[in-house]
């Protein structure tokens, strides 16, 4: 019988290291981009976390925080959002600071079905995973289209950065950049055969982003998150509902996963992320 | 390097450190950090009679110096272990031990059975900290009786060493542990997580699909380490010590109080180097004072205590 | 400001916070931070019928997120409390709920008696956290019916509203509370310490003189909310909330779990403006939401429940 | 009857402030001299001593670390000595990073009696109240004897500074400063019914020195340490075994207090000072 309740091995080798924090690059005081000195690099590809502790935090914070990688290799970056003690921290570090980085971790966004064109679906910092993945895809010669929303112009972080590298749509809440309202106004004129959706960005996103996709027949890749203890399969806390019963485990089975395997009810959705709004 | 070997009854174990039940996974999510053999043993997530889905999410919440968790005993089952996880383990050379639970004496008896008939499992670790259905729902391991019946049950279904791991919520724990000592438990380990539950005040809602979790963790090793040293006086078998262990002076206030192992749980999620750390570490510790593992047992008790 | 006041039986509180027991002297120690009037009530160090000088020295350490205490219960005996810390209480308009404790049902009863020939108590919290001599040492708070004993002897013996305060080690700690309900009590609070102990491995001492002290602090916080929504579940008297609340964040979640008041206990060391704070912290969320503090409790919990 | 069992009423009014920390002066990396910026200032005495606590640290470590002024005023500072987690993280702190200060807390160096000189006994760390209160003499006009010692040269920090404010005597045990020895061996020849000591550092220490006096019926004034959970006499944290029973709590009664009035015996003292050889 199938393995039903343990996760399915990770697929990339794991490395647990002591890095010293080398920049902060704080954007308004909500979002900073961190970079990790690690001269033995990280393997890490776009859609690939990380679980980040600061090596000083002593008892408590007690857990790591599971972070994105916007960049791998020997310089690798996350970016974060302050929301609450962990992300507190990571906010006020300053370079020197020796942090525990654990990963590449999870699966990576899936290669592109030849002849599609990918339409990267981003909400606040999730736009880091999806960033880092039109990054590797203009390496290729690959122009995606973008579609990044926020609740207000301070929740686009990095937004030129993802101009420099696709077509970029920007709505927000409040009308205050782009068009006004949320990333899924902007979608429908967007979908069709000729693309593949990936989106990463607060639940509620992800579920109307997905279900715009699966009306149209659109594949759409959505980049999870849930609370994690371990993120490499042993604690099995990540679980996410799946379409026809049991689970799959986001830091493993994903976090990258088809949104038609997911579940999207209530239930599957962690409180606080949901209370989020902008992420 | 002085000798790092551990005495449980009749089974000799490397060393003194183990990792705890369901904070390890089956040991074979380790092959990228470290090699699990070289451990004292290893416990397996807890082991059904049929596989189980475990509980909806939210199963895990972090608590000052802890977590809370209700993974409600996701499993792959038994049978499933035993044909797909097991034999990787043993031709590895990892001393396992399995940790196995059961709503009725019935399927304790069938599981222990099960295992009996496979090579490569060192002992069997019985959590008696789920609810007895048959006896409406109180736990196994609040109750001397009942926890004295499974382990006499499980017991004369095998020749394996037989630990039993206590709840912390049973009132009187001694008289548990007493009682399965004198059913033929061959080893207690203490503790399992004591229920707590987190309400996030933004959403006004409980964090646990489960509503409570089991709280694990630095938060809990105080009172893990006073449930220890209270066993180890009343009993005559080894004690496992087991509660916020992430690092050597941790595992090392355990062993002074007397008991013969740890096993290290949360903190391999911190980190999932933390055991082989604690390992090397009270190597370390031992080398630097010329003295055995075993030798550190209850060392900080005064004498005859 | 909406209204803050609270109800427990037909006790008024100005509002939800107290300070817990052991943890605030008798009030008379903040002169230089803030008017303790303004609290919704104190609770005195737990009074006795004779002063006691307390345990040797190490009384406390500290554990993650959290401290252990084995003050032995030093305090100035009901008599001088009556005749030199009460009337400056009093005359000051603090609500005071004083802590008694006793090895036996005839000492319960002595301190009663003398408490309610004073004015100026507001009402009386049984610490029966303490093992009853008479009967052999077990702790009254262990027994529903040692527990009950106690509280219908001082309840016949005062008019006052009589609290009893739980021990988070009875194995049935619903029974223990159902019981004092029946017995009389006014109002259960929960929780006192658990008992733990630490080893410092420099020297391979345990650290407190008495071996164990009792656990307080966040690190408890987990454990004290499941308890206080488990008896708020089962009990028809108020609960009131204790354990770990150093925020206005967590005395919420004590609030939202049920509890109708809580208890700011260790806080009070790390900062001795901490019940000031989480006073005004609640009376600021209550305005923002438009809602008065007794609309708070319960909140937490799904209809019915 | 007398009141037996709590604190007596302290003297000084207190206050808690929280202030950002303006320098840190770093001997070593085991002693600090940290700075605070306390615009209303700290009325704090020579003997006195503050509960401080970083206010970033969060859950863990829980309690304020009790710490002697070794000034007051709008620059309040302290000396520490590195010894576990909380005082780690002060040896850490960078100027601007904010801290909780309760204080002044307990009572001051008493009064020289009229006509004796003061003979200040200090090891290790124990040199801050000391130190403080002979630049206070100096102030006065009066030039205290001290003598002070350490393990070795390393563990004396502000010793030029307690030299400009007294006539110094420096020993050490491994002798790579000054007399070759403990404090104890200097003192014999200073002790006459001329002077009066004020003595701090590790309990042995004092308890030595105190024998000492005793012995020659000099007055010994000694600064005790004892944990503490509050600083402030409600906890009952911090007794000290007075000689004919019963206790004195160091944070109310003391912490200067009469060497005759302690009980010097074993289990007075908290294990892990007993440990710390050269406080
Ligand atoms: C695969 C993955 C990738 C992520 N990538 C990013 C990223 O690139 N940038 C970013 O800012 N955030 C990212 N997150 C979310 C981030 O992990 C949380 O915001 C963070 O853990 C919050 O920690 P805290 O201490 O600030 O909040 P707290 O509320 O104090 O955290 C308490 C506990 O809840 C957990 N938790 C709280 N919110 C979340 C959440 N949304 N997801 C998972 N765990 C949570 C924490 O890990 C911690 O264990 C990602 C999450 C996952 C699972
Ligand atoms: C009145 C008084 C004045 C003091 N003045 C100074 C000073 O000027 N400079 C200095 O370096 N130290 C001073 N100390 C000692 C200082 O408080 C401890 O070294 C410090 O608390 C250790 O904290 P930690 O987190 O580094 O050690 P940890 O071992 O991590 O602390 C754990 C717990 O034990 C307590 N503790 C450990 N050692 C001591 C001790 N010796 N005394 C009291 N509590 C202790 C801590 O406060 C904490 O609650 C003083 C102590 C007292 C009582
Ligand atoms: C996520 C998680 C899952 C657990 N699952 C089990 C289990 O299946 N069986 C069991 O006996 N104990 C289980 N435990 C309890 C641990 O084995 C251990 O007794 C407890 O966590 C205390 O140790 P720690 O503080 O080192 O984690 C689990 C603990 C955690 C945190
Ligand atoms: C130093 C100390 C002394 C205490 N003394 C008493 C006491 O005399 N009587 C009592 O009922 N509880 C006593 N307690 C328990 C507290 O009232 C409270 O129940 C417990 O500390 C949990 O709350 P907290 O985590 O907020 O501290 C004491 C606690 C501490 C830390
Ligand atoms: S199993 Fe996924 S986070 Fe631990
Ligand atoms: S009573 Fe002295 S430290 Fe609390």
């Amino acid at each position: 019988m199938p393995d039903l309740s343990s996760p399915s091995p990770s697929r990339t080798p794991r490395r647990q290291v002591t890095a010293p924090l080398l920049r902060r690059d704080s954007m308004g005081n909500a979002y900073h981009v961190l970079t990790f000195d690690v001269p033995e690099g990280m393997a890490a590809l776009p859609g690939q976390f990380a679980m980040v502790r600061g090596a000083e935090w002593g008892d408590a914070p007690l857990l790591p925080r599971p972070m994105s990688y916007l960049s791998g290799g020997t310089r690798p970056s996350i970016l974060i959002k302050v929301f609450g003690e962990g992300t507190i921290r990571m906010a006020r570090a300053i370079p020197g600071e020796p942090f525990e980085i654990l990963g590449p971790l999870g699966n990576t966004w899936p290669s592109i079905t030849p002849g599609k064109r990918p339409l990267l679906v981003a909400g606040g910092v999730g736009v880091a995973p999806l960033l880092y993945l039109a990054r590797a895809l203009s390496a290729e010669g690959v122009k995606p289209i973008a579609v990044y929303g926020g609740r207000s112009h301070r929740d686009l972080p990095l937004n030129e950065e993802l101009a420099d590298v696709s077509d970029l749509y920007i709505t927000t809440e409040d009308g205050s950049r782009g068009a006004s309202g949320r990333v899924t106004l902007a979608l429908p004129e967007l979908l069709s055969e000729d693309v593949e959706v990936f989106t990463c960005g607060p639940d509620r996103m992800m579920a109307a982003v997905s279900e715009l996709c699966a009306a149209r027949d659109v594949r759409c890749i959505a980049s999870l998150e849930t609370p994690m203890a371990c993120g490499y399969g042993v604690c099995l806390g990540c679980p996410v509902k799946r379409v026809g019963g049991g689970y799959l485990y986001a830091c493993t089975d994903g976090p990258c996963i088809d949104a038609r395997s997911i579940d999207w009810g209530e239930g599957s959705h962690a409180p606080r992320r949901v209370e989020r709004g902008d992420r | 390097m002085t000798d790092q070997s551990i005495q449980i009854g009749n089974l000799t174990l490397k060393n003194p450190v183990l990792t705890a039940s369901g904070t390890f996974g089956y040991g074979l999510e380790y092959d990228d950090f470290y090699d699990v053999a070289t451990l004292g043993g290893i416990c397996t997530k807890g082991l059904s009679r049929e596989p189980r889905y475990g509980n909806p999410p939210e199963r895990i919440c972090e608590t000052p110096a802890g977590m809370l968790n209700a993974i409600g005993l996701a499993n792959v089952g038994v049978e499933f272990f035993c044909k797909e996880k097991l034999p990787t383990l043993r031709e590895r050379g990892v001393t396992v031990i399995a940790n196995i639970f059961a709503s009725s004496v019935e399927d304790f008896v069938a599981i222990t059975e099960r295992l009996e008939s496979e090579s490569g499992v060192a002992a069997i670790e019985l959590n008696v900290s789920c609810p007895n259905v048959s006896k409406g729902g109180i736990e196994f391991g609040r109750d001397p009786k009942l926890a004295a019946q499974v382990t006499a049950a499980c017991k004369a279904a095998t020749k394996l060493p037989l630990w039993v791991k206590m709840s912390p919520e049973a009132g009187d724990i001694v008289g548990v542990a007493k009682a399965c000592e004198d059913a033929g438990a061959d080893a207690v380990t203490a503790i399992n997580t004591i229920r707590g539950m987190s309400i996030d005040t933004d959403t006004g809602r409980v964090r646990l699909a489960n509503r409570t979790g089991g709280l694990s963790g630095p938060a809990l090793r105080p009172i893990a380490l006073r449930i220890v040293w209270d066993l180890v006086g009343a009993l005559k078998i080894p004690v496992i010590g087991i509660g916020g262990v992430f690092s050597t002076r941790d595992a090392l206030e355990f062993l002074l109080a007397g008991a013969s192992a740890i096993q290290v749980g949360t903190a391999n999620f911190s980190d999932p180097l933390a055991a082989n750390k604690i390992r090397l570490g009270i190597a370390e510790y031992c080398a630097a004072r010329g003295v055995a593992a075993s030798e550190l047992i209850g060392r900080g008790r005064p004498e005859g205590a």
